[in-house]
């Protein structure tokens, strides 16, 4: 197996852009959780995590949302996560995420609505 | 699928590194026994979850430790247990909270076991703490 | 790659059809033990060619049947061995015939020992017709 | 694992091609043999295998080769294998294919080579 993981954060339009990449399980989940506190340690607090190219996650790639959330809205920030297809969609949902997360369709509308904000 | 019983096994050193392989080893037996690409999904992210728990709580990350998968199945079901020798805990004992007191608290786990639970038809703890601790799961086919 | 060795096992019913498992399984530890990508390839066909050999000539497709495989690996070399309890058989009494020999007398097989033999850095058989046979596979690492 | 084995048989200027795709083993030999067998029965002697889209190959399906080629010559036929990736040919190589069949780098190749013939 290559390397089936990649993470990579952009800063566009004011916002941070983490894009995941392949499969976010227990063994790569550290590394997400890495690059999300280095944006809260930059004080950049709106986030949207795009999943466009995420092909799996465990819980505990669903525990770095999880657990991230209430600082940075308490903060005035927030995670949107864009994009994810319907097989890794069902993990989130199974779990009751679509009431606390915004999971926009794209990157776009991720950013629409934090615009809208 | 044939009525015979089919068994597999997989060995690895309890490592996360090696979920990936666990991952696809589940992919093909699913497979086989003729699941449909979503339970197939299911059955994967169980695994994982069940096989992540052994490597990090019932082992502590120490990779001297084996974990192993063992799988079979007919027409009718896929069974899968992963067994560790670990310390072993109380499942029965573990409060699974909300997502949302979860939130709250800022905790980073505690979703595992619900998956788990959520995923399958059927789970069944069997713990002899130290010496054989085993989570079996049960899927039924169509 | 750490020098504790790692072990790995995969145990799957005697059928042609689980060749692509045992490849994956093979890549899997191949990649983990630090193998370039070339070697891996090497290693994934050195391990098809052995099982397909005990699938079909040492249990004669009955899929009742299991093969293993065990690997292991340090910093210095991966060891990987087919296991099989079937009928055995005397490697040494096998002639390898050249490929113009072959295609002369239209054999479709003959070619998987030669492969084997090329493709690894040692093999060695351990033949206990009936009870247990093993084929020990090592690669080097580096 | 989703069918990681395809074949097809297109008839194109006068040439069977024979495209194998994904992993030929074992286990899927059988068919590549039996779409072989198919072309002999019907008098159709000059084979192409694109392997264009094959990621993998046992001695199995060396072995589908090997034991077609001497009728297939007798006859006035041949089969050209086209379209090898590196690592694929590799394999081909170290049995010494290469000294009995023609390897083409690509489709056209092997049908510029049937022209010329
Ligand atoms: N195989 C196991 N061995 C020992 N303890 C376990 C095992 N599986 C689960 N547990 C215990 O149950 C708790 C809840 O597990 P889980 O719901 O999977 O969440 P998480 O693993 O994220 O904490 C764990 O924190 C752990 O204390
Ligand atoms: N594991 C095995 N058990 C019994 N017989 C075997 C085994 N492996 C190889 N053989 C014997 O050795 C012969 C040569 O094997 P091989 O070179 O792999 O070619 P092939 O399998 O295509 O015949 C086989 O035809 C078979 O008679």
């Amino acid at each position: 197996m290559p390397n089936p993981f990649a993470i990579q954060t952009e800063q566009q339009d004011g916002l941070s852009v983490i894009k995941l990449e392949g499969f976010v399980d227990a063994h790569t989940a550290p590394q997400f959780e890495n690059a999300v506190q280095a944006e809260i340690d930059h004080d950049r607090l709106r986030i949207v995590v795009d999943c466009a190219k995420l092909s799996y996650i465990s819980s505990a790639g669903l525990g770095v949302f999880m657990s991230f959330i209430e600082e940075l809205r308490e903060r005035g920030g927030d995670i949107k996560i864009s994009g994810l297809a319907p097989k890794v969609k069902h993990t989130f949902d199974i779990l009751g995420f679509q009431d606390i997360f915004e999971m926009p369709d794209d990157l776009a509308t991720a950013k629409a609505q934090f615009q809208a904000a | 699928m044939a009525d015979i019983e089919r068994r597999f096994t997989l060995q690895v050193p309890s490592s996360t590194e090696n979920l990936a392989m666990i991952r696809e080893f589940v992919v093909g037996v699913g497979g086989q026994a003729g699941l449909g690409e979503s339970e197939i999904g299911k059955l994967e992210l169980a695994v994982d979850e069940a096989c992540a728990n052994v490597i990090e709580h019932a082992y502590g990350h120490d990779v001297s430790k084996d974990v192993t998968v063992r799988a079979s199945f007919d027409s009718d079901a896929l069974h899968i247990a992963v067994i560790d020798e670990g310390q072993g805990f109380d499942p029965g004992g573990v409060t699974q909270s909300e997502l949302d007191e979860l939130v709250q608290q800022r905790k980073s786990g505690g979703l595992g076991m619900r998956l788990i639970r959520t995923l399958m038809d059927e789970v069944k703890y069997e713990i002899v703490p130290g010496q054989k601790n085993e989570l079996h799961m049960m899927k039924k086919i169509r």
